[in-house]
């Protein structure tokens, strides 16, 4: 066990640090600190192909597919220096951290050719498809149809949460290729061009006033047969590992963005006063040592290679993460007073803190509720009774 | 000794109920949410009919001064009505602080001038508290940046520590900044006094602690009666929606969470009763027990609008859900006119002394 | 509505505090002050038959059975200076608050007549009967077996959890009555004297040392064919009628305990310093708050004459309480500091607030665990699905 | 950067599971819960064998100074297991307090003279913090009335906030008397020192720092051993026991709990591994590290013991049922070297700085 990094690793940082340094100050000054996820689309694509281009997109990836094959300690190295430099979050996230992975993973050899490429240097933008109206928590039973009709593979139902899709190329949609099939058994996994008649997005409002999130339809919406990744009837599997992906490498990003957000409001609390009180004073040392412990749950997590027992660090993750920011968003407005309540102008638009506690409280329902993410850590962490279906 | 409603209280909490779930729809909530500039945050049609057709508006307020005379528990009972809809009204500012401030510790000539408009809902008034205010003479200099419907009061009354005025909203030295706020329905406006002069109050102690005992009453049981929609609503949802094969209702862990909710809106009924009705009996707990239940009740409604999104899962946080009005309504109740910790700090004055 | 007493009720008071300051200060000096339930059992049994003799035992009771007819008011009055004067609890609590009020309600007149003015009283001391090992929560799954036999009913099985059984003469036991039935079918409501060579009682040691608690085993005990209340076959009825006897005015007189501790724990707090820290004084104002709630809680539910509809505060009163004073123990605790954690001399005895802090672990299992009481809330107050059994 | 145990580590831990699961019975730790006088709560068979036969005692100690060398994390693996059991024993006050201070702070003689003694466990040292003390040269007056194993040392380790000094627990003027403590397995005696001699060691910050250090630490880990215990307990418990027909275990709200027990632990598991690296490698996080594990790791085991008792129903809060000593020595962790308000302020002074 060791925490301290070599100096060949430290090396490694002043060139990350360099790099990322020098863009926020230059040719990409203006999207320095940017944190709300839907702003200046147009300048972040082209952020995403600065990152391609200099090979810093997803360096965890092999070489070959426009990767490094970065040690563990590098991607952590990496994702520290990319927030400590105020860059804002990857609108391509979707791309790099799961769809990415996943044609890794299980794509055939021309899956990758087609997409990997196009992912790493930030040409093809991702989106997810998972939820639906009717399978909010309940991903086995998705009513998407899709089947195979000259030559191609023909959808027809509707997503929900897809985050971002308005700005996305790529939709990865699960959907039931199996007629009259039922639960986790007959779902296929599609890559989906977005530009074509057959898809429409809708933006759903948020809580926040923004619309991150969409409604995406799909009616007679088609992609080519060989858009399937892994064979036919193996979606539950792939979207399954898929969502072990999200605890992977872009965790420790995520954590760095969550950094800013207490350091933030550290700041506020000492600039009103509020450092002083003695109750907020142990809200924020606890809001610390959550966030320490996340960092250093995500490394066991990372570190550990012995993948024939359970993991309980990984296991417990977004439960943890989730309560935790949501915890934080309540603790921004504490500090921050009545102040935290308004905002100049006309527009019912917030600045980090109280966006922070108003967008957190997705936080833990998104990506399988709190209850749901109970019902796995007790049925696959501590092996009690699965929950009934109805 | 008799903690149960009387029979005219029923019927009090039953007109209300039945005005305010006809009348403050979330239709009609959300286009006053919408409305920009002054009329941000106020059903005008909603406010006349309360004020005039229901004529509930001068509760708590003695017949001597032009009110409806009844108490304090009867103006929860309005108050708690009024909270599980959200309603979009100026019943906070205008009534239970400054109508009563005025009534508690104005003049006759300021009471006649005022709370006729007040009460009929033709004027709105808004409450500015500044400790730090400056008075040279009633020359009034000082901020408040979070003065409830400040942008449509024609009058403000004005407090500091130990006095209290009325100022014209359009006298000299007075500034209003509109902004937006986060519960859309309990719009907060910047006001700036620069040498601007009031009409003293002749008994501003009297007038800040009734406009503070009611206003934190009328709190607690608009929070009441949010929180208790909020679990109302969410069982509702709960026996329909279906995932997994079965209601979610039917979901132990579901339940429980629910139970917590009913538990906590449990002690908060008592809480409201027991303030408005201590307060109105004057007794030796009054004090202690309005900034018990002022605490208490925020704190329940925030927890049950916290699980509302929660149990509603994605839908939960859309802008089209109305559970993101209760739950913005529920934070703007926790701070406003002091924070939980500040409340509990005065129930522990109570009980051991003065931190020193 | 109206909270205050009238000057009637102000001068039952007087009468109330001068009778029983004059006792504590008098005749029974020697167990003012004390609170551990197992203290001091015969002066306590004598201290029953004292307030017996002089009509204080059961005021809320008909005058006929010993009682005085008290109102609600009266009843508050008495609760709140029997506890002001440092009175000990009843060691008949179960006889006074859940026998006598169960044989009023569901007994014969004869049972009344043998029963009622001996609890009154207080020369017949009742326990309970009602958990088994197997049966903790799930009193319908009740198997201690009750036979007609020569004219007296004889009695099999195994209770656990009596409280006081060790020094108590009359048990009230649900027993199977109907072989082979099961769930809340075929169970009756028995009277047994404890006294007899067929019931054996073994002290259980609990958490804090003490022994409040015993097993009750039942091999051919017997009782007379008439000691059995209401029908055959009416047990689960009775024993549901008796547990919202709990829900009583008793409460009152419990929640003057509760405020003695608390009153200990403000005290102590001053004493060392705790009540300058501001951690410190939020959790006594939230203490206090909570427990004036539970006052005002407890007058709402008896105030309430409307039974036609669901008594809320009635429904949450258990689970209230329990939880506020296992918090309370904590709470106690840490005002303390390690100052709680030790006692001077060889026995593991413990003062009120570490006894507090012990036994009210207790508090939110017995009489319905805070689970039980979540899914009562849920499907009687909410209206929610039915917990199905396996 | 690796965050994982080493295969060293991993038989480390392994060992001292075994050893502690095989002999730490709860049997035995009964047998020394009801012993009396000077060995209250030590079973010394087992401190005897953990100590000799083990030969894990020194761990965390320079091999120059006579200990077995290894790291905090080592340490920490070893407690863990030992607080798995609620094992009784003078680890935490003899090892990681007395022998850890003087290692680190004492002269040649001084350790020569004792770490032989306290490692073999021929001999038991106890620590006296009193911030109180006074000294007049190194003639010592104070007392502290929290002395963990104090019936059983042959010497005290007392320490002031700026002075350490070695006392023999047999020199004039030092006083000893013992106490019924509520986890019998941490018996905590109340010594008194009325100009007593102390031999002074030559670095006390050193030997107080590295003494909060590995008590910080060994607290913090004996926490986790001890909550996970809890949980596999319990666990196991639920999946036997059955009510209205079903394992307990099936019941949502009970398999709720229980994620909720592990997802503390988990992070507990991620705060001492934490706490244990950065101060093996000196990092600048360690003081932050070692009071944020302390707090978080007591709060977690007291969670989940206080939830053992709970989800246990009756038969939890029994005597005879090992759930009140998990529940017992949760609680003496938690004000064991300073609570968790005072342990998160010292991480909020980090942060924030000192509060004024």
């Amino acid at each position: 066990m060791k925490l301290g990094f070599s100096p060949d690793e430290e090396l490694f940082r002043a060139e990350c640090a360099d790099w990322l340094n020098g863009q926020m100050s230059g040719e990409f000054r203006d999207i320095k600190g940017v944190t709300q996820l839907t702003a200046m689309p147009e300048r972040r694509k082209e952020w995403e192909q600065q990152l391609g281009a200099h090979g810093w997109s997803c360096i965890g990836w092999p070489e070959q597919w426009g990767g490094r094959d970065a040690t563990l300690a590098q991607q952590v190295i990496f994702a520290e220096e990319y927030a400590g430099a105020g860059v804002p979050g990857r609108v391509n996230h979707i791309g790099i951290e799961l769809a990415g992975p996943t044609i890794l993973a299980f794509g055939a050899e021309e899956q990758k050719q087609r997409f990997l490429p196009d992912i790493a240097a930030g040409r093809t933008i991702f989106c997810q498809g998972f939820s639906e109206p009717n399978a909010g928590s309940d991903l086995a039973s998705v009513r998407t149809k899709g089947r195979l009709e000259g030559g191609e593979w023909v959808v027809n139902g509707q997503k929900i949460w897809t985050s971002l899709a308005h700005i996305s190329d790529w939709i990865f949609v699960v959907t039931r290729t199996e007629e009259g099939s039922q639960g986790p058994k007959g779902l296929s996994f599609l890559m989906m061009p977005i530009d074509q008649p057959g898809i429409e997005i809708r933006p759903i409002r948020q809580i926040n006033g923004d619309a991150e999130f969409n409604e995406t339809f799909f009616t007679d919406a088609r992609c080519a047969a060989d858009s399937l990744i892994g064979a036919v009837g193996d979606g539950w599997r792939i979207a399954m590992g898929l969502l072990a992906f999200e605890r992977g490498v872009s965790t420790l990003g995520q954590q760095m963005g969550f950094r800013n957000e207490l350091d933030a409001i550290i700041a506020a609390a000492k600039a009103n006063g509020a450092a002083r009180d003695p109750l907020i004073r142990q809200r924020i040392a606890k809001a610390e040592t959550g966030l320490r412990l996340m960092r250093y749950g995500a490394l066991r997590m990372l570190s550990n290679t012995n993948h024939s027992r359970i993991d309980g660090a990984a296991l417990t993750y977004k439960i943890q993460w989730a309560t935790w920011r949501r915890g934080l968003g309540e603790l921004a407005m504490d500090v921050l007073g009545q102040a935290g309540e308004v905002t100049d102008g006309e527009a019912y638009e917030w600045g980090t803190l109280p966006n922070l506690f108003l967008y957190s409280r997705a936080d833990t329902i998104y990506g399988g509720t709190n209850q749901i993410q109970r019902n796995l850590i007790a049925e696959r962490g501590l092996g009690l009774p699965r929950e009934p279906r109805g | 000794m008799d903690f149960a409603l009387s029979d005219e209280q029923q019927m009090i909490a039953d007109t209300a109920r039945a005005f305010f779930s006809e009348n403050a729809t979330c239709e009609r909530t959300r286009q006053a949410m919408a409305a920009g500039g002054a009329d941000a945050g106020i059903d005008r049609e909603l406010w006349r009919a309360f004020c005039t057709d229901l004529g509930l508006s001068g509760v708590g307020i003695a017949e001597a001064a032009g009110g409806a005379g009844l108490g304090l528990v009867e103006l929860a009972l309005v108050a708690e009505a009024a909270g599980a809809q959200v309603a979009a009204l100026p019943m906070l500012g205008s009534l239970a602080l400054c109508a009563q401030a005025v009534a508690a510790g104005g003049t006759a000539a300021q009471r006649d001038a005022i709370l006729p408009a007040l009460l009929s809902g033709e004027a709105i008034a808004a409450y500015v508290h500044d400790p730090a205010l400056r008075a040279e003479g009633d020359l009034l200099t000082g901020e408040s940046r979070f003065v409830l419907h400040g942008g449509a009061a024609q009058w403000f009354v004005v407090t500091s520590n130990s006095g209290a005025w009325i100022v014209p909203a359009d006298a000299p030295g007075v500034t209003v900044r509109i902004q937006t706020t986060m519960d859309q329905t309990r719009p907060l406006a910047c006001v700036t006094l620069t040498g601007a002069q009031g009409q003293p109050l002749t008994d501003p102690p009297a007038a800040i602690a009734r406009a503070h005992t009611c206003g934190f009453i009328t709190l607690a049981a608009e929070a009441l009666g949010g929180a208790q929609a909020t679990l109302d609503r969410t069982v509702a949802y709960a026996m329909e929606r279906v995932q997994f094969g079965r209601p979610i209702a039917s979901f132990q862990a579901y339940k429980h969470r629910l139970a917590d909710m009913m538990i906590e809106i449990e002690q908060a009924r008592s809480a409201v009763w027991w303030a408005a009705c201590a307060a109105d009996e004057a007794s030796d707990e009054a004090d202690l027990a309005v900034h018990a239940a002022k605490a208490f009740c925020a704190d329940t409604y925030f927890m049950c609008a916290g699980n509302m999104i929660q149990l509603h899962g994605g839908i939960g946080f859309t802008w089209e859900h109305d559970a993101h009005l209760y739950f913005k309504r529920s934070r703007a109740i926790m701070s406003s006119l002091g924070d939980g910790a500040w409340h509990r700090e005065q129930v522990a004055t109570h009980i051991l002394g003065a931190l020193a």
